[in-house]
Parts: structure tokens; sequence; C-alpha cells
């Protein structure tokens, strides 16, 4: 069985790697990619742990054949921040103290990312909502809740700022 | 005088809920437990393994070298763990 | 297990029929659990998604055409598809997180037959139809009769659902879905409602369609519930009348989600606050959905 | 620096919340947790597991496996060392015995082979192709019917012990715990309101997300290296060891990040099983769990019966208690009934009780500790008979338990005398609290509960450098599995009063630092930063005997000040960490110190919650619309982890409340081995998590700290029982209280 030759952009380069039609892209981001800030927490897409940005989407890695990637865009954990500056949700979730243990941070780092790129100004609820696909065990969601109404109103500050200059 | 008190379990096996014992039979916890398994034979052993003392109040986890102060109050408690 | 990505419904239908191991995906949120719970794994997975057809929703006088895998989230974040339909996309809008709504499609929950697919009720309900595409050329069929049991449907082993025809809906016409789980997101359904309510010039119901998920192999028609309101007030008392048939019409089993005198009380209860709801939408009023 | 830690709250930085040293690893995707690691030449591994909850092993036939395409290696229970014929004791006999099953299977899941291959999918495979012959035997799955004439036998050898005389025959009753005092019938008869309740509530799962995972690499001198995620590398290594027959020095285990653990991985699975694999193979190995694997053969916590009888007078008085419990231990001994029997009354000061609780093994997963192992399933019956009886006097709820509540000087139901405890603030917190005097909405009940955990002490071990640019290292023993790292930072920062991003706290492996026990028991921010603390007073007292050689003058004249030795007649210029260790060459050698104790002096945890529901009458579902918490963290030291550790136990508990439970089918296999199945909430579930924080001090720690990890996690299930109570009419003995088992209590009532 041969193996699939995959071509696809990852955190904004140019990426290519080889995987079983089978292989999840989960997988293939963790050991082919050394992409290992994509966590796995179940395998069956019920925590949200692995979860990416794929053209844009968010979805979990590992509900995704390896194969499908072709020709797609993907944004991990790792393509949040650039060289020198972190992502108003990374600052905030440290800021905030939300995370403990830290092993579904990733996931609702690029959940809350997709979040707030559709929808700036979320209520409460609403971040609960789009932020039910992440489980987390350690913190009983209180501190996430606040840290991503944090980046959101501290990214929307920012734009306000840099529209009036 | 030191004031030794029994958990229930060990109640079963003393017969008796408290004794006091000399402070001067009883320095350390080690002299304690010798103490008591010569009163009440095959005691020892329970006392020494999986089980803690409160001095005072004050846990002990590992308390086999633990001087104990004339005075003092003497609990044996099952060891305590956590998550 | 091997992968191919046709880009026309031709191409799908050739490598269908040509690979009896073959199987057709759209979000694999389904598929892939299994496989990894131990199902035999396909010979040769064919990805509908990079069909055109498979993944267009085109809107028109009559309706809509739903590509069979388009993401369920191009539905919820339709603002005249979820106007016109509301219920059928709080359905759709139910099958898992944002990150399984961007996967999930109404064709995968339809063809994976689980009796507790949440959007099936809703397309029973608003008279969905699925076109088949299969080695013989093509078929519609209602939405009801595809599954034919559980992890079973009756489509042929060289067919798969190109993509759903959905009508727009009659003037006064209102449809919701409700659904009870233990909790509010990342569950599966215990009981499902679906239900579509058309008022005459008095407000009375004029017709309605009432369908059960998760109370049976299949999903549920409650034909009793309908004719208990055609022609009458939506009132307590219609209203009950609704959710005794509906708890008649259940055929629910034990098990670890639910029990049957649980599945069977509580589907009486959906179905009246459904029908409640999709009254409310077909009169012009607002409610709230499920959250 | 030496304040009194129940008067001094001017502190620079304990208290403060800065952002955590290991922060931005963990928001970059840097941080490596167990299953992270690559090592050149690295193969990984698969575990064959027991289908059946209850068999003797006939036979098990790998040369079909170790054919397959990629195998390396494949081992059996026969490849382990059979510590029973060496005599080793019986918990380490069981402990062996639940890594790696030798005769018989006890769970589903319990591992019956193992398999190195070059990919996971061909070990995977190669599992597949072990062919194990069982003959299935009947099993046991709860505790009342393991203790039943004739029920089936788990262990040919078990004898209950802590019963005199002991019994002759093997039983599944592993164990009895007993506390008592007083006079139980004349306490009984004092009482003007006498109730008893029957109990029951399921295993729960602790519910990390990272699923347990462990990479070895042995090599041809006896030694190996090891890497995993637990709570305690140390323990890690002789458990390892002790399984393996090794030495444990051979052993060093290097601790991955860890996510998360709440006592689940106190404990070893994989360990022993990737050291023999990588012997075997004779190259590194790596072994990562699905998640199905996680719920069927690691934690969770006890399943449980109890009755609970508990006598009031009309005034409030609490005069006897009467509680029984039998607590699932799993395939092998060690439930917490135990602990549970010490903590039942521990918030109350009650003259006559008689507790009895009894350890029973079943066909299910040896439990692992919890989050206040045991006192959670206990407190949820004694935590709600209260309630029951606080309506049936017509008393407030928390008025009834401020009159019995445990106080200092009050001797606590397990023996000795409570010290200053905080019990008492936690409830008059709750009772001041905002939520409190805000009126309950119509269609809402609200519940009080309340809990007690011991915290504990123990080993820990600090290594504090001063590096030539003066920032400081302190490298302790202590995995970080909630914040504990930002904790050290923040009591060097103090103790040398430097900025705290001048600290790098470390935690080293078992080669680098001495023998450190579990991050457990609440116990690391008191006792690890204990320690931390100690060793930095070493090295100010060492910094300012250098500043006095480097200033000719006597040690007496120099104090240490904010981050800097100073000259008592100010005609010196003070010497900051930076310049004194610039000179440490020629003032006695780098500065560095260890620190080493077996700490003791925890300061018991109580916490008092509070919390309203919503109750959909037609559908059982409990919506939980508010919800605070007080605890008594004796000294918070970075208050936003702290009110982390509490939020998450609460949670935790609303899940144990409402959802969670193992669910067994009839032939003893896991029905809901999935995040799916077993609920744990999720975030649209719940509102923010109100938080007080109580600090009373603990008098025998230098800042005061008493350890929050665990008490949380005790009131929740008792508080939302009460809560529903009071919402709905309907009271609930069983957990989870979930919507199919509420309706069919409204229908009853309603019948």
């Amino acid at each position: 069985m041969g193996r699939t030759h995959v071509s696809c952009t990852i955190n904004g380069h140019e990426a290519e790697f080889l995987a079983d039609a089978g292989d999840s892209l989960l997988n293939a981001l963790r050991d082919e990619v050394s992409l290992t800030g994509v966590k796995e927490g179940c395998g069956t897409g019920d925590c949200g742990a692995c979860s990416v940005l794929l053209d844009d989407r968010v979805t979990c890695a590992c509900l995704i054949f390896a194969p499908e990637a072709e020709g797609t865009m993907i944004m991990t954990v790792e393509g949040l921040a650039d060289a020198e500056h972190l992502h108003p949700l990374q600052q905030t979730f440290l800021e905030g103290s939300a995370l403990q243990c830290g092993i579904c941070t990733p996931g609702f780092l690029m959940a809350a990312k997709a979040l707030l790129d559709k929808n700036p100004n979320p209520t409460e609820t609403e971040v609960r909502y789009a932020l039910a696909g992440n489980l987390c065990r350690c913190t009983g969601y209180d501190k996430i809740i606040r840290s991503v109404l944090d980046a959101a109103a501290q990214m929307n500050a920012d734009q306000m700022n840099g529209a009036s200059s | 005088m030191v004031t030794v008190k029994f958990s229930a379990s060990l109640r079963e096996r003393t017969g008796e809920s408290d004794l006091t014992v000399d402070a001067g039979d009883a320095p350390s916890v080690r002299r304690l437990i010798k103490l008591l398994d010569e009163r009440f034979p095959g005691v020892g052993e329970q006392l020494s393994e999986g089980h803690s003392v409160a001095i005072n109040g004050e846990i002990i986890a590992d308390p086999l070298y633990e001087d104990i102060p004339d005075g003092a109050e003497v609990h044996f408690i099952p060891a305590i763990a956590g998550g | 297990m091997d992968y191919l990505a046709p880009t026309s419904v031709d191409e799908a239908v050739g490598a269908l029929a040509a690979d009896p191991e073959a199987r057709v995906f759209a979000g694999a949120t389904d598929l892939i659990p299994q496989i990894r719970a131990g199902r035999p794994e396909p010979g040769l997975l064919i990805d509908l998604k990079r069909i055109d057809r498979c993944t267009a929703v085109t809107a028109n006088d009559a309706g809509w055409v739903v590509g069979a895998a388009t993401p369920t989230s191009r539905l919820t974040e339709d603002p005249a598809f979820s106007g016109a339909l509301p219920g059928l996309s709080e359905a759709a809008g139910l099958i898992g997180s944002d990150q399984i709504q961007n996967r999930s499609s109404l064709g995968g929950n339809l063809c994976n037959a689980s009796p507790a697919a949440d959007s099936v009720p809703a397309m029973v309900a608003n008279d969905v139809r699925a076109v088949v595409a299969g080695s013989s050329g093509t078929r519609t069929v209602p939405v009801g009769d595809i599954a034919t049991g559980p992890g079973k449907t009756s489509l042929a082993d060289d067919e798969f659902i190109v993509e759903f025809e959905i009508d727009r809906p009659p003037a006064n016409t209102g449809d919701a879905y409700l659904r009870m789980t233990p909790r509010t997101e990342m569950d599966i359904a215990v009981v499902g409602a679906g239900a579509r309510v058309t008022l005459d010039a008095d407000g009375n119901c004029e017709s309605a369609r009432i369908a059960l998920g998760a109370v049976a192999p299949t999903v549920v028609r409650v034909a009793d519930a309908e004719a208990v309101l055609t022609g009458q007030p939506i009132n307590d008392d219609t209203l009950a009348a609704v959710a005794a048939a509906a708890s008649a019409a259940c055929n629910p089993i034990d098990d670890k989600r639910g029990t049957i005198e649980y599945r069977k009380q509580v589907a009486g209860v959906l179905a009246k606050r459904a029908v409640k709801i999709a009254a409310e939408r077909a009169g012009g009023a607002t409610t709230g959905g499920t959250h | 620096m030496t304040e009194d830690p129940t008067t001094n709250t001017g502190f620079k930085w304990v208290g403060t919340r800065p952002i955590r040293p290991d922060g931005l690893d963990k928001v970059t995707g840097k941080a490596r947790f167990g299953a992270d690691l690559v090592l050149p030449n690295m193969i990984e591994a698969a575990i064959a597991r027991s289908p059946h909850a209850h068999a003797r092993i006939v036979s098990i036939d790998t040369t079909a496996a170790e054919s397959m395409p990629g195998v390396q290696a494949v081992i059996t229970g026969a490849d382990f060392p059979d510590l029973k014929e060496a005599g080793a004791k019986q918990p380490d006999v069981f402990q062996a015995a639940k890594v790696m099953a030798r005769d018989k299977v006890l769970f589903e899941g319990h591992p019956v082979a193992a398999v190195a291959a070059a990919t996971r999918q061909e070990a995977q495979r190669a599992v597949a192709a072990i062919v194990v012959e069982y003959e299935v035997l009947p099993h046991v799955l709860t505790a009342g019917a393991a203790m039943a004439d004739g029920a089936p036998l788990l262990h040919d050898d078990l004898i209950t012990a802590n019963v005199d005389p002991a019994p002759e025959a093997s039983s599944n009753v592993a164990s009895r715990a007993l506390q008592q005092r007083g006079d139980l019938d004349a306490g009984f008869a004092a009482a003007d309101v006498v109730i008893e309740r029957n109990y029951t509530t399921k295993p729960v799962h602790q519910g990390y997300i990272e699923p347990h995972a462990a990479v070895a690499d042995a090599g041809q001198d006896g030694r190996a290296h090891l890497w995993c995620s637990s709570q305690g590398h140390f323990d890690m290594r002789s458990s390892t060891a002790n399984v393996l027959a090794m030495e444990p020095s051979l052993i060093n285990v290097t601790p991955a990040e860890i996510g998360g653990g709440f006592g689940g991985k106190t404990t070893i699975y994989l360990e022993p099983i990737a050291v023999l694999l990588s012997r075997k193979a004779g190259r590194p190995v790596r072994v990562v769990m699905d998640r199905d694997e996680v719920f069927q053969a690691t934690g969770p916590t006890s399943g449980s019966e109890m009755r609970v009888k508990i006598g009031v007078t009309n005034d409030g008085d609490i005069t006897a208690a009467d509680v029984f419990m039998a607590f699932e231990a799993g395939a092998f001994p060690g439930s917490p009934v135990g602990a549970a029997a010490m903590t039942a009354l521990a918030c109350y000061d009650i003259d006559n009780f008689f507790v009895e609780g009894f350890d029973v093994v079943v066909n299910k997963p040896k439990v692992a500790a919890y989050r206040a192992p045991g006192a959670p399933i206990i407190a949820f019956a004694v935590e709600g008979l209260i309630d029951e009886l606080a309506r049936a006097i017509d008393m407030d709820p928390i008025d009834l338990r401020l009159k019995n509540a445990a106080v200092e000087g009050v001797q606590a139901p397990y023996g000795p005398t409570h010290p200053r405890i905080g019990f008492v603030e936690t409830l008059e917190a709750i009772r001041d609290s905002d939520h409190y005097r805000t009126p309950v909405a119509a269609n809402q009940g609200r519940g009080v509960a309340c809990g007690f955990w011991f915290n504990i002490g123990g080993n820990s071990v600090a290594t504090v450098n001063v590096h030539e640019d003066g920032n400081v290292s302190v490298i302790t023993g202590s995995p970080d599995i909630g914040g504990s790292r930002a904790s050290m930072a923040l009591f060097a920062a103090e103790e040398f009063g430097i900025d705290v991003e001048r600290i790098n706290p470390q935690i080293a492996d078992t080669q680098t630092i001495g023998h450190t026990d579990v991050t457990g028991g609440s116990r690391v921010t008191l006792a690890t930063g204990k320690v931390v603390v100690e060793a930095c007073r070493e090295l100010t007292a060492d910094m300012c005997r250098r500043a006095a050689k480097m200033w000719d003058c006597e040690v007496e004249d120099v104090e240490w000040v904010n981050g800097h030795a100073q000259h008592a007649s100010g005609t010196e210029t003070p010497l900051s960490m930076a310049a004194i260790a610039a000179k440490a060459g020629r003032t006695g050698g780098p500065i560095s110190t260890t620190y080493t104790e077996n700490v003791r002096g925890a300061g018991a945890g109580f916490s008092t919650q509070l919390v309203d529901v919503e109750v959909d009458e037609e559908t059982g579902q409990t919506k939980i619309v508010r919800y605070t918490t007080a605890q008594d963290a004796g000294k918070a030291i970075h208050p936003s982890y702290v009110e982390g550790q509490m939020q998450g136990g609460v949670v935790q508990g609303i899940g144990w409340a409402l959802n969670e439970e193992y669910i067994h089918r009839e032939d003893g296999t896991l029905d809901n081995p999935s995040f799916l199945d077993y609920r744990i909430p999720v975030a649209s579930d719940l509102p923010m998590i109100e938080t007080i924080v109580v600090e009373v001090p603990n008098p025998n720690h230098p800042y005061g700290v008493r350890g929050v990890g665990e008490v949380g996690i005790v009131p929740p299930m008792g508080a939302i029982a009460n809560a529903i109570d009071r919402a709905t009419g309907c009271r609930l003995h069983d957990l989870p209280m979930s919507p199919v088992r509420l309706l069919s209590a409204i229908n009853d009532k309603n019948a």
C-alpha cells in the first residue's frame, strides 16, 4: 500500500508529507510535520484538543483523513504567534491564568481564534457555546471564558485605535 | 506522662481506647510502639506499617523515629494519601 | 486503505461501483471514530467534498438545493436559509461542536443512519428529498425512506446522496427542532422532535408534520399527533394530545443514554414544545431556539 | 522576611498574580507532554487487553504476532518477574498483576500482552493477531454483590484486614475501616429527629484530557531512562523498579509536562511495559493510551453503597451519627474508604458516632486516587442528610452547620484535636456572600454543603542556584500540574526580594534532585514551597556572610533587604545578588544550596459551597444557575491558581453530581469508554464559578499555606442534591442525578 503525498500550507509555509490514506491529519501533523502542539485527547472529535484551522475553519484534526489536506491551508497553535508577538488570545490566556495543566490550551486557542474571527464581539454565552467542543478538566472554564472575552475587548480596542490613527 | 489514643480499629485489638504511659518509657514513637507491642502482642507490626501518628494534633506521616515530648497526646491513625 | 477525491458525480459513481469495499464520505466525523472503534476499514475512501454539486448551496424560487456533503455550518451561517427554516437550521447546528459543524453534513448525518441523528427529524418534518446517484442513474427519494434501521440504509452499494431538495415553506409556516441531551452540547440526542406547522387564516393549524428521533430504529412520523392538530387551534388541550400521541408512537430501547419510559415521556414533551415553537414561528412570533 | 504568617499581609510578591513561568511554552505549543517526545530510533507499542471482566488465561499464543511486519518485541505476563513466587508483599504483587495479568484477568481492559513495532499501526495489527484463550469466569461488579455469600471471588488469598480475629477464608472484602466514639444509642436517644438513608454512587473517572504515555529507553547495562507524565516521577520509578525487580536508581525518570492528573497519575500503568519492551527490542519504545484504554483500565474512583443515620435535637444539636460504607476498590484492594471513614464527619463536632467502611474488590479497573479520595463520596451522603435534618427541624442549613461546626480545640473524629482551622470562616463567608443574600428565584432551588480534607505534607527537596547575573534557579522534584512553578517562583522572589521574572523554577529528573513525594494531597505549595523558602533563607544568610567578607566586616552588620546585602552603617553601597555572585569564587564558591525535609504540619482544608439550580420538571434536566465556593487556603500564594483549583474542583463535582458515571453492561464490559458518553461538563453547561478565598493562615507554614487542590470537589454533589430537593421536592440519594433519574423521581412525586 503506497503512501499518499500531500502538499498543503501549514502556518503560512508550504509543507509536504507522506501519509497512509487512513491516517488522521492529527497523526500526520504530529508525526510527519513535528507539530506536537496539536494534542490528542480522544481521537474521536469529543475533546477538541487537536483543534486546528483548516482553510480558516476550526476542525478536529483527528477527524480528518490526512490526504484530505491536499491543497488546503492549515493553521496550528504553532502558527498563532509571530516571531515577536503573541496573539492577543495567547496573552490574555497567560494574564488570566486560563490554563492549569495546559494540554487543552492549544485547542482552546484555535477554537477561540475561529470564534473571534467570525464574531469579534461575542457574549459570554456565545463564547461558552463556541468553545463547547473543547474539554478542559482543570479550570472549570471560568478563566478561559474570561480570557477570551478579554482578548475580544482588547482586539476591538486595538482595532479602534488603529482605525483612528 | 504520655497519653496514647487508639483508632477504633486498633481499639478492637487493644481492648481500650486510650492509656497513659510514663514519658520515660516512650521518649520516641519507636519506643512507644515497642512498649505497646509488649503489652498487646502483634500490634507493633500493625502500627509500624500503614499508620501515621498525630502528636499533639500534628499529623506525622513517617513517624517511627519521632521524639515524643512529655505530656503529649499521641494518636495512631491510618496513613493518609491524596489525589 | 486508499483515498480518492473525485471531482464529478460520475467519477464517484464509477469508483464506488468498481470497488465493493469502497465507501463514500463527507465529513468523516462518524466514519473515523467507527474505524477507530473496530469497524472494518473500507478498502477505498471516496471523498465527496471535491465534487461541486455535493458542496453547493443554491437557492431558487422553489427552495434550496443543498449538497449532501456541505458542512452544516454553511447552513446555520446562511441567514436566508436559517430565516426560512429555523428548525432545520437549528437541528443541523446541533450536530456536534463548532469543530464538527465545519465537517458534518446532512448527507452524512442521514446515511450514518443513527436513530439519534439530529437533522433527520427536522428534514422529515420539512419533507426534504434526497437526490441519489448510482450506476443506474439518479432517483429522488423522501429523506424518511433512506434509513431503514440503525446503521442501515435503502441505498444500493453503488449509490450515494448527491444533494437535498428543500422546498421553500408555504406562507404561515414555521418549523422547530428540539432535542434532549444531558449536556447542553457535545451529546447524542436521547430524544429529538422536529415539527412543522402551517396555520390557516384563523390561526388554527392547517397542517402539521411531526417527526421523532432516537425513539425507534428510524425516525418516526407521528401521524396521530398531526391528525390531532389539523383544523384545530394550538392550545394546551391540543398540545397535550400531541404529547400523548408522540409518546404512544415511540418504540424506543433502554440503553446507556436513556430508558424506554424516559424516552416515551420526553418525546411527548419535546413534540409538544416543538409544535408550540413552530406555531409561534408560523404566526410570525419569534421565540428563542434551543439556546 | 520571617514575619508571622498569621499577621503579615505586607508581601511584595506572595499574593500577586504574575504570568506563570511555563506559560509561554503552553500557549505556543512548545510544552512537551507525555506523548510528545520523539527519540532517535524510537518505535511504538500497543497493548493487548482482556475483553472479559473476569477470566482465567488458558493460553497466550504470540507466534503470529511476532512474525508480523515491523514487530520487534512481544511480551506477556511471563516476561515479568514473578513477585509472588519471590515472596513480595501482597500490595506489590497486586500492583504487578494490575500492570500485566499473569493467570487471570480481573477487569475488561486488563493488559495481557504488549507489542513494540516500527509504527503504532503495525503494533496494533500485531496485537490483534495475539491469540488468547480465556476461560470466562462469573464476574461481580458492585460492592454489595461482591460482599454477598457465594459471590465470585477475584483472589484466592485475600484475607480481610483490620478484623479481629482475622477471617480464615478469602473473600472480596480487603479491609475494614472503623471510626468510633461515645455511646451511639444514648446519642440517638437524645435526638428529637433521626433520619436514616441509603445512598449509592457510581465510579467516576478523573477525566484528565491527556491520555497516559510513556517512553522508555533501556540499555544493555541494566539501566533505563523513562519519560512519562505523572504526578510524581519518583513514585513512577520505585513502582516500575518494583514490578521489574530492578534497583530503583537504575531507572532515571524524566518528568514530562502532565496534562491533568487529579490523583489518577500517581500510579503506574504503562511504565514497566515500556521498559520491558525497550529492553527486549533494544530500542527506545513509546506507548500511548487511546481514550478508551484510559477509561477501561485507569482511574477511576470508587462506586459505593452507603447507609447514614444522623440524629439531631430540635434546636440543632447533632447528637449521633451511624455510617456504613462499602466502596468498590476495583480489581485489587485499595479503595479510599479509610479516608472516607476519617473525613465522613470531620466538619462537625459530634460526640457519638460509629463509622464503618469496607474495601471491596470487584471486576472493574483498580481505583486510583481522585481529588480528596473518598471524601466526596461520603460527603454526598452526609451533607445531603444534614440538609434533610435542617428541613425537618426547620433550621437554616448554614445555621445548623455553624452550630455543630468543628473549631480549634474540637477533637476530630479521626483522633487528633483540631488546631486553628477555618471551617466557620467558610460558612460565614457563604452566609455573608452576595449570592446567599440574593433571594432564590421562584423556579429555582438553593443548596449548601461543606467539605473537609486533611491536606498532607511529605518529602520534598529544593536546590537553589544563584547565577552570575544574580538570577535564580529553583529546582524541585514536584511535577507542576496546576501552576505550582508560579508559586515556587513567588516564594523565592519574596524571600530574595527580587522580581519574580528573575526566578526560573525547574523540575528535575530522578537522578538530578532528591526524592520528592507525588504532587498530590494538596501538598506541593505547602511542602515543596516550604523547602524552597528554607533553601532561599539559607542562601540569603549565605550571601550576607559573603557580603561581610567583601566588606571585611562582621556578618552581624549585614542584613538582607530587597534583593541586596545591606551594611548596617549605611556606609557601604548595598550589594546586589549579581554583585555577590560575581565574587562567589572568592567568598566560598558557587552560591547554591539544597534543602530537604519531610514536611509536616499541613493545615486542614475546608470548603463551603452554595448553588442555585433550575430543574426542567418535564425532562428532569438540571441547570446550574449560580455557584459560589468559599475555601480556606491558609494563604493564597498565586490567587489566580488558588481560584482555579477551587473552580476546577467544583466543576468536576458538578459533573459527578449530574452526569458522570461508569455504565457497565451485564457482561461486565464498560458501555461508555469515551468522552461522548462519559459526560464531563462542557463550557456551555456552566455559569461562572464565583470564588471566595478565605485565608486563615496555617501556623506551621512560613507563609501560612494550607493546600488548596482537593477539598473543592467534596461539597458539590451534596450541595446540588440539596438544591434539587429544594427546587423540586425530590430528594435523590443516588448519583448521578441524571435527567432520567430525576424525572423518575418527579413522576413518583406527582403520582
